[in-house]
């Protein structure tokens, strides 16, 4: 008896797909709680504004948001990616900010063959020989924003850096990343628990190794913090701080405060590039949430972006994963960011520019374009993509 | 008569005080030995030293012919040395039975077998009723332990100890808190007793130690200061002057 | 050597301490007296944390966002004193552990409710966000002095409280000896009541003053709450003598421990592979004092009993 | 007051428990829920570890704050080997038990020598080393942990990556080891460690090595928290620090003492009801841990020795009427 309900069900399954889907499930896995909390909250409203532009749809199909909260955690992501795929069957997953968390999940969505849109983590184990035919990335490769960084304080000819990074598989690729493009003297490089609020142990060392500049590459609160107590210790007035754009992004210097004012940073996309989508991007999302975008929300924004093309592409039969892949690999929208095109490994290649932390029209700081120090850049993991 | 118990020296200190101060004594085989003295003689650190619920700073402690100083307690259970508590220690959740059992079991070889319950091994059931009746519990085996009487629970003690099969019983104030009636029907009980095994009696009773003993130790101070049948302690000046006067005059 | 990066981190562990000694002394005392072990102690200090953050938002004064903390927190916990952990005196470990567990999680839920899941950042106040230079060359945050200063100076009123005053005695010997105090018939409930309030009153001075530098989160309590079980497990439990001890040692002995460790194993290792391993053995390290001061000494360095 | 030392495994209950935990998976089939199986299986390795960290509270009077650090050893155990290319489980598994029974007895080892509170505080400063020493360890993953590539393979033809497949695996062990937990408190062993929980002075002056029984309890219980971490680590596919953070010992204690200290099913229960009340109030509300929070508290003020003591209390007024 069982055994013909299940063969009953299983055929009524194997007929749906002959149907285009008339409504998609995102799961949205993120960091929302705890100190990078702001950081999963930009990339969801990027997404969402997104959504609401196109009327709540994705690729002309009614789009339903399940959002799960990772708190920064692999073991809880892991347990939530469990759910979204298996209870609440998603179509897409994206949103995840930590690197941790992005490979802690990534095995369970790539059996259940299923789209990862990354809208911020792209470590070096997806990109190079680990790469894979279902994960996209709207936002760069790990490495991306160091190795500018790297370059930028090369160029400026500082000879010796003291590298701060929290321990987790994306703290070593920036550091890998830095140290490609950096040939100077790199005094120490620290690893700090991830989640780490109290720096005076490191801003210690610092202080007493008297390099010319400080890269750090410090997330969310971690961040926040940090630059707060370099400034308290006074260490602004010996030493240049520099840092990957989200560690000068328009949250941190809400939180922060004056001390940012002239603090560079490597991203790539500002605010104030100069491209149709952008502009009207950062003009609705300050209109609907008061704020000014940083680089999550334009990655979380674009991210949505990627999926109405391709459910566009295939004219939402999203069952046809092949087609479905092909639409990916087109990007066929306007990115925030200016045109870009995938890599093999299904990572942008993209420009990365230099962004200071200046006073804005109206007084308040905020990141001002400066110039452009990597033009269309290749990941160095590519190479090693073998896409199946 | 054999010595089954020997002191030579044991000094036991806490800070500056010495509870135990230098003390020698024996304990020959068969006889009732009562160990008496004031509040604060020093009795329960010196059963402590002997039964090992504490190490001395000094000295040694000798049973049936080895050296058990640095032995563990279980370690002196096993060789036939066990004591009874003058608070009475028993396993007041459990039934009476319950605890029989669990004091039986232990002289039965190891208790590392994970598979078979012990109700399997009827010895160890048969062993335990048969405790109880000896000290007349047998009525009140399925019995709670912490809702006995307290003469009952004092009788329940004595068996927990007896069921190892001692050599020598350390009954610390086995009359404590006792009625006269109860006291008596103690008494009687560790009469009996006295026919199998060796028995040293710490205990304020007078009237049971003069009794029960063959012979009495006074500790006074940490140290032993007469030891002898109960008519020389009796008649001893020194223990009367330093302890016993009118509570010996009384029992006399 | 560098004599600079010594004498920072000999103040970070202080600074560090002397917060930890806020959070210790309180739950020492609780711990002592009512032989209760209190998993939720570490929410007090969040809530103080969230209360001087909605105090400093309305007001802008630092000063006030504190008084207020301080009050708030004494008056929340006192609540849950009389309301709830009042009948968990008599119980065993196991029902504290479990009950102050589920307080802790409420906690938690009840914050997120009210202020949200994003942290709140807290900043110092203006004159205070800035370095002092100490020595020629040695620039330290003024904010981080003005945590050791008040950590100094609620240690030393403390001690002065429990040394010299009749509650303070009757406080210690209850922590020596419960049943001692029940029998000099003090109002017993009260005097629990008002300690419990005081210890809440501590936690929240320690989180409106680590707000600032760290930041005002839900679950903020947890680790902290852990750092303060081994300070007062080192130092004695039940001594307010043995909580500062325990907490200077745990707060130099881990910050320092950042620092030299790091720096003895670059002796031997590579620079990636020692700055790796040093922070990690550094937070391992104190607990290993702690399982070693349980070993050799397990009534603590000070004990308060016998 | 009074306290029995047996503990039957009555067929009566155990039996359609059995039953049903057989019949789940393909129920679930038919109403085409897989995601229930996955929570399942996740229930069913808390069930196993939360009951050996009972025989350890509830049977052995020892308060271990730090059971988490025996499921986070077995389960890195098993991580390690296949990252080193080790993936039958044959192998990975026993090494699991083996690694968190040694882990057991050097920890016991020492904190055994302490009573009380002290022994709570000292078992969570052991778990919070280990806890540590991952977090370090970072050719292992270090904070963020070690992802497994796929789950140990058993045999040739058993899929482990199917839900269903695995569920059934769990099943076997957890019946297995529930079993010989049943058999264990009821043997002479059993019945020590219990008199140890009721009163260890007196257990040492009747002649038990009272220390040595405890050390064995605790290694034995070590070790099955090490197997559950090998099934947990296989569920996850991810081997994390957090398994061993002291929450994780926090919430398996919390599981004993709501499932009903020192009683047979205690563990067990506390597992089913702690990650069902998680799983209902999840789909709820995001603000599920003051569910559970005002549920524990209930259960402490209400029914102080766990919920088992709502059926005990039931059980013996059948027994006395």
């Amino acid at each position: 008896m069982s055994r013909f309900i299940v063969a009953l069900a299983a055929l009524l399954l194997s007929v749906c797909p002959l149907h285009a889907a008339e409504k998609i499930k995102v799961g949205f896995l993120s960091t929302m709680s705890g100190p990078s909390a702001a950081l999963g909250i930009d990339i969801r409203d990027g997404f969402a504004l997104a959504m609401q532009q196109n009327g709540g749809k994705l690729g002309g199909l009614a789009a339903e948001l399940v959002v799960g909260d990772d708190q920064q955690n692999a073991d809880t992501g892991k347990q939530l990616i469990e759910r979204l795929l298996k209870k609440d069957r998603v179509d897409f997953v994206t949103g995840i900010v930590f690197t941790n968390v992005m490979l802690a999940v990534a095995p369970a969505v790539f059996d259940a063959q299923t789209f990862l849109i990354s809208a911020n983590a792209t470590p070096s184990q997806l990109s190079g020989e680990g790469c894979s035919p279902w994960f996209f990335s709207t936002s760069w490769q790990n490495d991306g924003a160091h190795e500018a960084a790297g370059k930028y304080i090369a160029d400026k000819g500082y000879s010796s850096v003291v590298l701060i990074a929290p321990n987790y598989p994306a703290g070593k690729d920036a550091l890998t990343g830095f140290k490609r493009f950096y040939k100077g003297t790199v005094i120490d490089e620290m690893y700090t628990k991830l989640g780490q609020l109290d720096y005076a142990a490191e801003l210690a060392q610092v202080r007493a190794a008297k390099p010319q500049a400080v890269y750090i590459f410090l997330p969310g609160g971690m961040g926040v913090n940090f630059i707060k107590q370099y400034n308290a210790a006074g260490l602004n007035r010996s030493m240049v701080l520099v840092g990957p754009g989200f560690s000068a992004d328009e949250d941190v210097i809400k939180a922060v405060g004056e001390p940012m004012a002239g603090m560079f940073n490597t991203a790539q996309w500002a605010h104030d590039l100069d491209n149709a989508q952008n502009k009207r991007f950062v003009a609705d999302f300050r209109k609907q949430y008061g704020r000014t975008p940083t680089v999550y929300a334009s990655q979380g924004y674009d991210a949505a972006q990627l999926i109405d093309a391709a459910v566009r592409g295939v004219k939402g039969k999203i069952e046809d994963k092949a087609a479905l892949r092909k639409a990916f690999e087109a990007a066929d929208f306007p990115s925030v960011r200016g045109d870009f095109a995938f890599n093999v490994n299904h990572v942008p290649i993209q420009n990365y520019y230099l962004r200071q932390v200046v006073k804005g029209a109206d007084g308040k700081l905020t990141n001002k374009l400066v110039s452009t120090i990597l033009t269309a850049h290749k990941d160095a993991y590519a190479a090693a993509c073998k896409m199946k | 008569m054999a010595e089954l118990l020997r002191l030579r020296g044991l000094v036991k200190r806490f800070g500056g005080l010495a509870a135990t101060d230098g003390v020698d004594w024996s304990v020959a085989q068969g006889e009732v030995h009562a160990l008496i003295g004031p509040n604060g003689a020093g009795k329960t650190t010196l059963v402590h030293l002997i039964s090992g619920a504490s190490s001395p700073d000094a000295g040694e402690v000798h049973f049936a012919g080895s050296d058990v100083t640095r032995a563990s307690m279980h370690a002196r259970v096993r060789r036939g040395l066990v004591r009874s508590y003058q608070v009475t220690s028993i396993f007041r959740r459990l039934s009476a039975l319950d605890n029989a059992m669990l004091a039986v079991q232990a002289g039965r070889g190891s208790s590392l077998r994970f598979w078979s319950p012990p109700q399997a091994d009827a010895g160890i059931a048969r062993d335990a009723r048969a405790l109880l009746a000896r000290v007349g519990l047998d009525e009140r085996a399925d019995v709670a332990a912490g809702t006995l009487a307290h003469g009952e629970q004092r009788k329940l003690e004595v068996a927990l100890a007896l069921a190892v099969r001692p050599t020598l019983l350390l009954l610390d104030e086995p009359m404590a808190g006792m009625g006269p009636e109860e006291s008596q029907r103690m008494i009687e009980l560790i009469q009996r007793l006295a026919q199998e095994v060796t028995i040293v009696l710490v205990e304020h009773d007078m009237d049971a130690v003069f009794k029960l003993a063959h012979r009495i130790s006074v500790l006074v101070s940490g140290r032993i200061i007469a030891s002898g049948e109960p008519e020389e302690i009796r008649r001893d000046a020194q223990v009367r002057r330093a302890y016993l006067g009118e509570e010996l005059g009384r029992a006399a | 050597m560098d004599l600079i990066l010594i004498l920072e981190q000999g103040l970070n562990g202080l600074q560090f301490g002397l917060m930890l000694f806020l959070l210790a002394a309180g739950l020492t005392l609780v711990f002592g007296i009512m032989d209760m072990i209190n998993l939720a102690h570490g929410s007090l200090y969040m809530i103080g944390a969230y209360l001087a953050a909605l105090v400093l938002g309305s007001t802008g004064s630092f000063l006030l966002a504190v008084c207020g903390a301080l009050a708030g927190t004494a008056a929340i916990g006192m609540l849950i004193e009389i309301g709830i952990l009042r009948r968990l005196y008599a119980r065993d470990h196991l029902s504290q552990v479990l009950a102050t567990f589920a307080l802790l999680l409420i906690a938690n839920e009840a914050m997120r409710i009210l202020f949200g899941s994003q942290s709140l950042a807290l900043n110092p106040p203006e004159v205070l966000s800035g370095p002092v230079e100490l020595l020629p060359g040695f620039l330290y945050p003024a904010y981080r002095l003005l945590i050791i200063a008040v950590g100094l100076a609620v240690a030393l009123l403390l001690y002065l409280l429990v040394a010299k005053t009749r509650v303070g005695m009757l406080v210690r010997a209850g922590a020596s000896n419960r049943e001692m105090a029940l029998a000099m018939g003090v109002n017993v409930k009260a005097l629990f009541t008002a300690v419990f309030g005081v210890g809440a009153a501590l936690c929240a001075l320690a989180g409106a003053m680590l707000g600032p530098l760290l930041a005002v989160e839900v679950g903020m309590g947890e680790s902290i709450l852990i750092l303060a079980f081994v300070v007062i497990v080192i130092g004695g439990i039940g001594s307010i003598r043995g909580a500062l001890a325990g907490a200077l040692i745990v707060g130099v002995v881990d910050t320092l421990g950042r620092t030299l460790l790091p720096m003895s194993l670059r002796a031997v290792l590579p620079p990636a592979v020692a700055s790796n391993l040093g922070p990690s053995l550094a937070s391992i390290l104190i607990y290993v004092l702690m399982a070693g001061v349980l070993f050799w000494r397990p009534q603590g360095l000070f004990p308060a009993r016998g | 007051m009074g306290v029995r030392l047996d503990h039957p495994l009555r067929s009566v209950v155990a039996l359609p428990v059995l039953i049903a935990l057989i019949a789940f998976p393909l129920l679930m089939q038919v109403i085409d829920e897989p995601f229930y199986v996955v929570l399942a299986s996740r229930i069913l390795i808390f069930a196993l570890v939360a009951t050996s960290l009972n025989l350890l509270v509830g049977f052995g009077g020892m308060v271990s704050f730090g059971h988490a650090a025996f499921l986070g050893a077995g389960a890195y155990v098993v991580a390690i080997l296949m990252q080193h290319g080790v993936t039958s489980a044959w192998i990975a598994w026993p090494a699991a038990v083996a690694v968190a029974g040694v882990a057991a007895l050097l920890i016991g080892a020492i904190s055994l020598r302490t009573r009380g509170v002290y022994f709570i505080m000292i078992t969570l400063a052991f778990a919070q080393m280990m806890y540590f020493i991952f977090v370090s360890l970072k050719a292992y993953g270090g904070d963020d942990g070690l992802p497994l590539p796929s789950r140990s393979i058993v045999a040739p033809a058993l899929d482990l990556s199917s839900d269903v497949a695995f569920y059934y695996v769990v099943l076997a062990f957890v019946l297995l080891g529930f079993f010989l937990f049943a058999r264990l408190v009821n043997s002479r062993f059993g019945r020590v460690l219990q008199g140890i929980r009721e009163n260890e002075t007196r257990m040492e002056a009747v002649g038990y090595p009272v220390y040595r029984y405890k050390l064995v309890a605790f290694v034995i219980a070590g070790a099955a928290a090490g197997l559950g971490g090998a099934l947990l680590v296989n569920q996850n596919e991810l081997a994390s620090p957090a398994m061993l953070n002291w929450p994780q010992s926090g919430m398996l204690l919390t599981m004993v003492i709501l499932g009903g200290v020192g009683f047979l099913w205690g563990g067990a229960i506390g597992a089913v009801v702690l990650l069902l009340l998680e799983e209902v109030l999840a789909t709820y509300t995001i603000h599920w841990q003051l569910g559970v929070g005002l549920v524990l508290l209930a259960v402490v003020l209400f029914a102080p020795n766990g919920l088992s003591t709502l059926r005990k209390s039931t059980g013996a007024q059948a027994r006395d009427g």
